[in-house]
């Protein structure tokens, strides 16, 4: 996807310039990665900024999405001003990140919202630590209603005035939350009869495999 | 003594023998025909691995059946449960009783004197074909609620509105054709068609389509198969339902069907009268045995049946209702007030 | 005559467990349902019993690695579950493609939505009690999976992008065979329509059922057909064109009521729509490399990027997170179209009939292999 | 109007056009494969189950780390022999095990592999592996990854220690390759 990139895009592929011989197309060329740019004189960020005083804490633009970082406490004020004033009527997604060495907080819940007139993005981002809840978007998108559901399933967040926070892929009364660092990939018991990995003799992985990761 | 020993009792038995015998093993295969005009329907061939192209597979899915675990659900009312099934095929098969499907017959001169194939021909037969088909909702209807299974019920309870709600058109639409044959024994009707000259079709083509439309209605089939609908209630009432039990709900729908075609071809179709019966030039017609002109005609009604399988959607509970109420009613009952002012010119 | 009557017998409501194991859930979507006799009072689905943890797995992989696992969210459109990961990926990583590989990708993606609607047009029909649509679409998909295969080896869980481009060259003669199949396609939807577009049973069943506006849908977070059922022109291949969609000429239908039938018009729309894709990618094929010059190990730079394409079901997106140097994605969040979808079910049902909520399951066109993950 | 609505209801031409649609396929030709006596022939680059040729494989374990579910088991030791005076180090692959009832047949294994042509690859045309023990029958070790034992292709295959090229199982000398 290709929306409004900041980053130096190469040329227009359909148009390889086959004239020029030194001019590499740019699928033969080295790829350019996006980097981080300042983003705080985005119309919307400032337009947030002066609407919801100490809202914005930082923003940052990379591979041309604006991500604001806003503080928790602000979240359901920012949100409904960019729905209500700011047009972006459409949640897109929300979810969590865990850091767990992180100091600000352990977790990112990561708003990411679209606007129908100009069909523009942007993510919001606060900082959670472990311990404290996020007040829910419910109230503002009904279709965050299932998203936070999710993020509180997988991660343990706990959003405050959500109408119905149970969990919803795992069964209620599962034990850990599997998308966090700490939760083995290997799964945990839970009970549940498993079928074990059944290896013929000398067979199955070896202790000093090498292969995969 | 002798002579009634033999004309009440020996030649009563050897029909009802052979009725049975017969009814039910066109039943099986009508579900082997069913399989494969809907597979020939739908780009591929259907059963064709049990026997020479498939032809045993209703016999391998009676065995499976048959040697199948019986289930009774724990929280079913047993005693009904068990009663169900045979409340359903029983009615079905006791239709076939008084369904005239050849003229009096001396069996090729095998018989020193003609007598009719059918077990008996009464004055009220159609009255007592509709009255008893009417039994066979309470085995739906038991069966669904004695389950215990939610499904089940509301298949029940479907199927109890439906049968109910069409058999009033369906009346009405039979009446049309007792105006025009003023009589209710099947028999008679056939006979008041080679009389008029006129299959009844001719006149009660209307009749016709409210009695079939009924008819598939009261079957319970696509487009009309809420009872059973397998895609919203599962499988309905007889989800619960195991093995031979299960069997007989199967076979009973197949039964009915053939009741249904056998009825519309003795009301509209002249039975087992060869096509213009009263044409002198087109006599070479009558070689072929009334019963099998019969069959035919049956075997063109079961195809429609199962062409409807093939093609349509199915209808909504409430739009089945609103079919039937304010569609099919209203209709036969214009019909009937048509037919007898015809009725009434034609024959004064 | 004051007030209601006082019923005669105690009145409950009646709990029905509609699923995991029903025929018409499209797999083990369970719904709990209060009816009052048939009606739908409330209706609560339960999900999850697919969950199989990919985004946890996804964090083990590198990223060319995580590609098969994408297979087996959406499973019946592969191909657009690979396009979206290996599209976020090259915007991560700064990658052009090469238009070749561009335009396999969209030849692939856009076979791989009709044979995705063509599951959903013979489910839904099944589920309406019309039997032999299944098999027309069956029959048009099994080419269509043919062809994958003559592609890529694999008829379903299909792994046949990479990031960069495309793993393969077209083998010899596939593109007369896929020409020769989207030239004959139209008319087998032609086919479907009559069967179904303006029988009268059809109609019942799905016109003004399961009705929902255009704003209670962009509310609902929905995307996709049912989105565009209620009018609401929005397509991410022409919103943010990936690829290169933005060379292609194509519409979007959309509906005006919002009700099931509209949402079933404009699925068959989009059939013919891809295949006018399809045809016009073939005639344009331009000549090249189909993949990229990419680093044989992927270092991506830190931060975090989404990137959503047109899925079958609606917008599926995916959200990756990266360390500084990482090989792995540090977070890989799936935006499932039919998860999203799916919440929208409660409403819409809300006083209907249980034979409307088969069909309004139908027309979310869920695959749970996504909503679970 | 309304009259002329009511009669067009009362003729359901709608409901004709799908019989005539339904009852036109009846007299079609089917496309029932009659599965065990006729088949249809996999596509060239049909991923079906494995073939390895131990004699083309340099050990580098591309294929074990290229797999994303790790189901591919690699031990090997390395042996000295002397060619014309110089002391030459060779890998001899002592296992090559395969768990192939984990396998998803993403190919990875195969594009992986770097010798030409492949030692491993997944071009046998070969799908039928249903088994009625798992653990024991879906687990390929070296030999059974070489033999033919056991498996059912599409006939006509050749057994993959034949030495043919993958993606190109009958031996037959095509133009296209693979780009990747």
């Amino acid at each position: 996807m290709t929306d409004e990139k900041n980053t130096p895009k190469p040329e227009d592929q359909g148009a390889a310039p086959k004239s020029q011989p030194e001019a590499k197309p740019p699928w033969l060329d080295k790829p350019v990665p996006p980097v981080h740019v300042d983003a705080m004189d985005d119309p919307d960020v400032t337009a947030l900024a002066a609407a919801v005083e100490d809202a914005v804490l930082a923003a940052d633009a990379f591979a041309g999405e604006v991500t604001i970082t806003i503080d928790p406490a602000k979240l359901i004020d920012a949100c409904r001003f960019l729905k209500q004033e700011r047009g972006f009527k459409f949640l897109v997604d929300l979810t969590a990140v865990d850091w767990p060495e992180r100091e600000e907080g352990r977790f990112d819940v990561v708003y990411w919202m679209h606007r129908f007139d100009d069909s523009r993005r942007i993510r919001v981002r606060i900082i959670v630590g472990e311990e404290t809840s996020v007040p829910s978007v419910t109230g503002v998108w009904k279709t965050s209603n299932w998203m936070e559901r999710e993020v509180y399933d997988m991660f343990g967040i706990v959003f405050d005035g959500h109408p119905n926070l149970e969990r919803i892929l795992l069964w209620e009364g599962f034990n850990g939350h599997p998308l966090r660092k700490d939760f083995p990939v290997e799964g945990i018991d839970t009970g549940a009869a498993v079928q074990p990995d059944v290896y013929p003799e000398g067979g199955g992985p070896l202790v000093e495999e090498e292969g995969g990761a | 003594m002798h002579a009634a020993l033999i004309q009440f009792i020996v030649i009563p038995v050897v029909k009802i023998a052979v009725i049975l015998g017969v009814v039910l093993l066109v039943v099986a295969y009508l579900t082997f025909a069913e399989r494969k005009i809907l597979a020939y329907m739908q780009v591929r061939l259907g059963p064709n691995r049990v026997g020479p192209k498939g032809w045993l597979q209703p016999i391998a899915d009676g065995l499976k059946l048959f040697v199948k675990e019986d289930l009774i659900p724990a929280k079913a009312e047993k005693a009904v449960f068990l009663l169900a099934p045979a409340m359903i095929m029983i009615p079905a098969l006791l239709a076939f009783s008084v369904i005239p499907f050849a003229p009096a017959t001396k069996l090729f001169g095998l018989l020193p004197k003609a007598i009719p194939p059918y077990v008996t021909d009464i004055n009220i037969a159609l009255l007592f074909v509709l009255g008893i088909s009417s039994i066979g909702v309470y085995g739906i209807i038991l069966g669904g609620w004695s389950s215990n299974n939610k499904f089940s019920l509301m298949g029940g309870l479907r199927s109890a509105a439906q049968m109910v709600s069409y058999e009033v058109p369906m009346g009405f639409a039979i009446i049309a054709v007792l105006l025009m044959a003023r009589s209710l024994s099947l028999v008679q009707i056939v006979k008041a068609q080679q009389a008029a000259h006129l299959w009844f079709f001719v006149p009660g083509i209307l009749a016709l389509g409210i009695y079939f439309i009924c008819g598939v209605a009261e079957t319970n089939r696509n487009p009309f198969d809420l009872p059973e609908a397998e895609s919203e209630l599962v499988a309905g009432f007889h989800t619960e339902y195991s093995g031979m039990k299960f069997a007989f709900f199967f076979l009973a729908e197949y039964t009915n069907m053939l009741v249904v075609s056998s009825l519309a071809t003795i009301m509209f179709f002249g039975g087992w009268l060869r096509p213009f019966p009263n044409v002198a030039w087109l006599s070479f017609l009558g070689v072929v045995p009334p019963v099998i002109w019969f069959a035919v005609k049956v075997a063109g009604f079961i195809f429609v049946y199962m062409w409807f399988r093939g093609t349509f959607p199915r209808y909504r509970f409430d739009q089945l209702m609103q079919v039937g109420w304010k569609w099919l009613i209203p209709l036969s009952l214009a019909n009937l007030v048509i037919v007898g002012a015809g009725v009434l010119l034609v024959k004064g | 005559m004051g007030g209601p009557l006082e019923p005669l017998f105690d009145v409950e409501e009646m709990e029905l467990s509609f699923g995991p194991q029903h025929p018409s859930t499209h797999g083990v979507l369970r719904v709990m349902l209060k009816l009052d006799g048939e009606k739908i009072m409330d209706a609560k689905p339960i999900i999850g019993y697919l969950h199989r943890g990919t985004e946890k797995l996804f964090e083990t992989e590198p990223f060319p690695q995580c590609i098969p696992h994408t297979d087996r969210l959406d499973y019946v459109a592969s191909a657009t579950n690979n396009q979206g990961f290996v599209v976020t990926m090259e915007k991560l990583l700064g990658i052009t493609i090469p238009p070749r590989a561009a335009y396999i990708r969209m030849i692939l993606a856009e076979l791989g939505r009709i044979s995705s609607h063509l599951v959903w047009l013979a489910t839904h029909a099944i589920d309406l009690g019309a039997i032999t649509p299944f098999f027309y679409n069956f029959r048009e998909r099994e080419e269509i999976l043919d062809l994958f295969e003559a592609y890529c080896g694999a008829r379903l869980t299909l792994n046949t992008m990479r990031i960069g481009g495309v793993p393969f060259e077209l083998p010899d003669g596939w593109v007369d065979r896929c020409s020769d199949f989207i030239d004959r396609f139209p008319a087998h939807v032609d086919e479907y329509e009559q069967l179904l577009t303006e029988n009268r049973i059809w109609k019942r069943r799905t016109v003004g059922v399961g009705v929902i506006s255009a704003e209670e849908a962009i509310e609902m977070g929905l995307t996709g057909p049912p989105l565009r059922g209620s009018g609401v022109k929005w397509d991410i291949r022409k919103v943010f064109p990936y690829d290169h969609y933005d060379e292609i000429d194509f519409e979007i239908p959309v509906g005006t009521n919002g009700d099931t039938y509209d949402r079933y018009l404009v699925r068959l729309q989009e059939m013919r729509q891809s295949a006018r894709i399809v045809r016009q990618c073939l005639d344009k094929l331009p000549d090249g490399p189909v993949i990229a010059k990419v680093p044989k190990v992927l270092r991506a730079p830190e931060g975090m990027v989404y990137a959503s394409v047109e899925a079958p079901k609606g917008e599926l997106g995916y959200f990756i997170v990266t360390t500084p140097k990482g090989t792995k994605p540090y977070r890989c969040h799936v935006r499932p179209p039919s998860f999203i979808n799916l919440q929208a079910l409660p409403e819409m049902v809300q006083g209907l009939l249980v034979a409307d909520l088969v069909a309004v399951i139908g027309t979310l066109d869920i695959v749970l292999g996504e909503i679970d993950r | 109007m309304a009259v002329a609505q009511f009669f067009s209801k009362l003729i359901p031409t709608d409901l004709f056009a799908g019989l005539r649609v339904t009852g036109g396929y009846f007299f079609k030709k089917k496309e029932t494969v009659q599965f065990p006596e006729q088949r249809k022939e996999p596509a060239d680059r049909f991923r079906g189950l494995f073939g390895y040729d131990v004699n083309r494989c340099i050990d580098c374990h591309l294929c074990a780390r290229a797999c994303p579910i790790n189901i591919i088991f690699i031990r090997d030791h390395a042996e000295y022999e002397e060619i014309d005076g110089k002391k030459k180090k060779k890998l001899i692959v002592d296992r090559y095990d395969i768990d192939v009832k984990r396998c998803m047949f993403c190919g990875l294994c195969q594009e992986a592999c770097p010798t030409e042509p492949k030692s491993i690859w997944l071009t046998t045309k070969t799908y039928e592996g249903a088994n009625y023990e798992r653990n024991e029958t879906l687990y390929f070790t070296k030999e059974r990854l070489m033999s033919w034992d056991g498996i059912r292709a599409y006939p006509g295959v050749v057994p993959p220690d034949h030495g043919h090229a993958p993606g190109n199982p009958t031996g037959a000398k095509t133009g296209g390759g693979e780009a990747a």
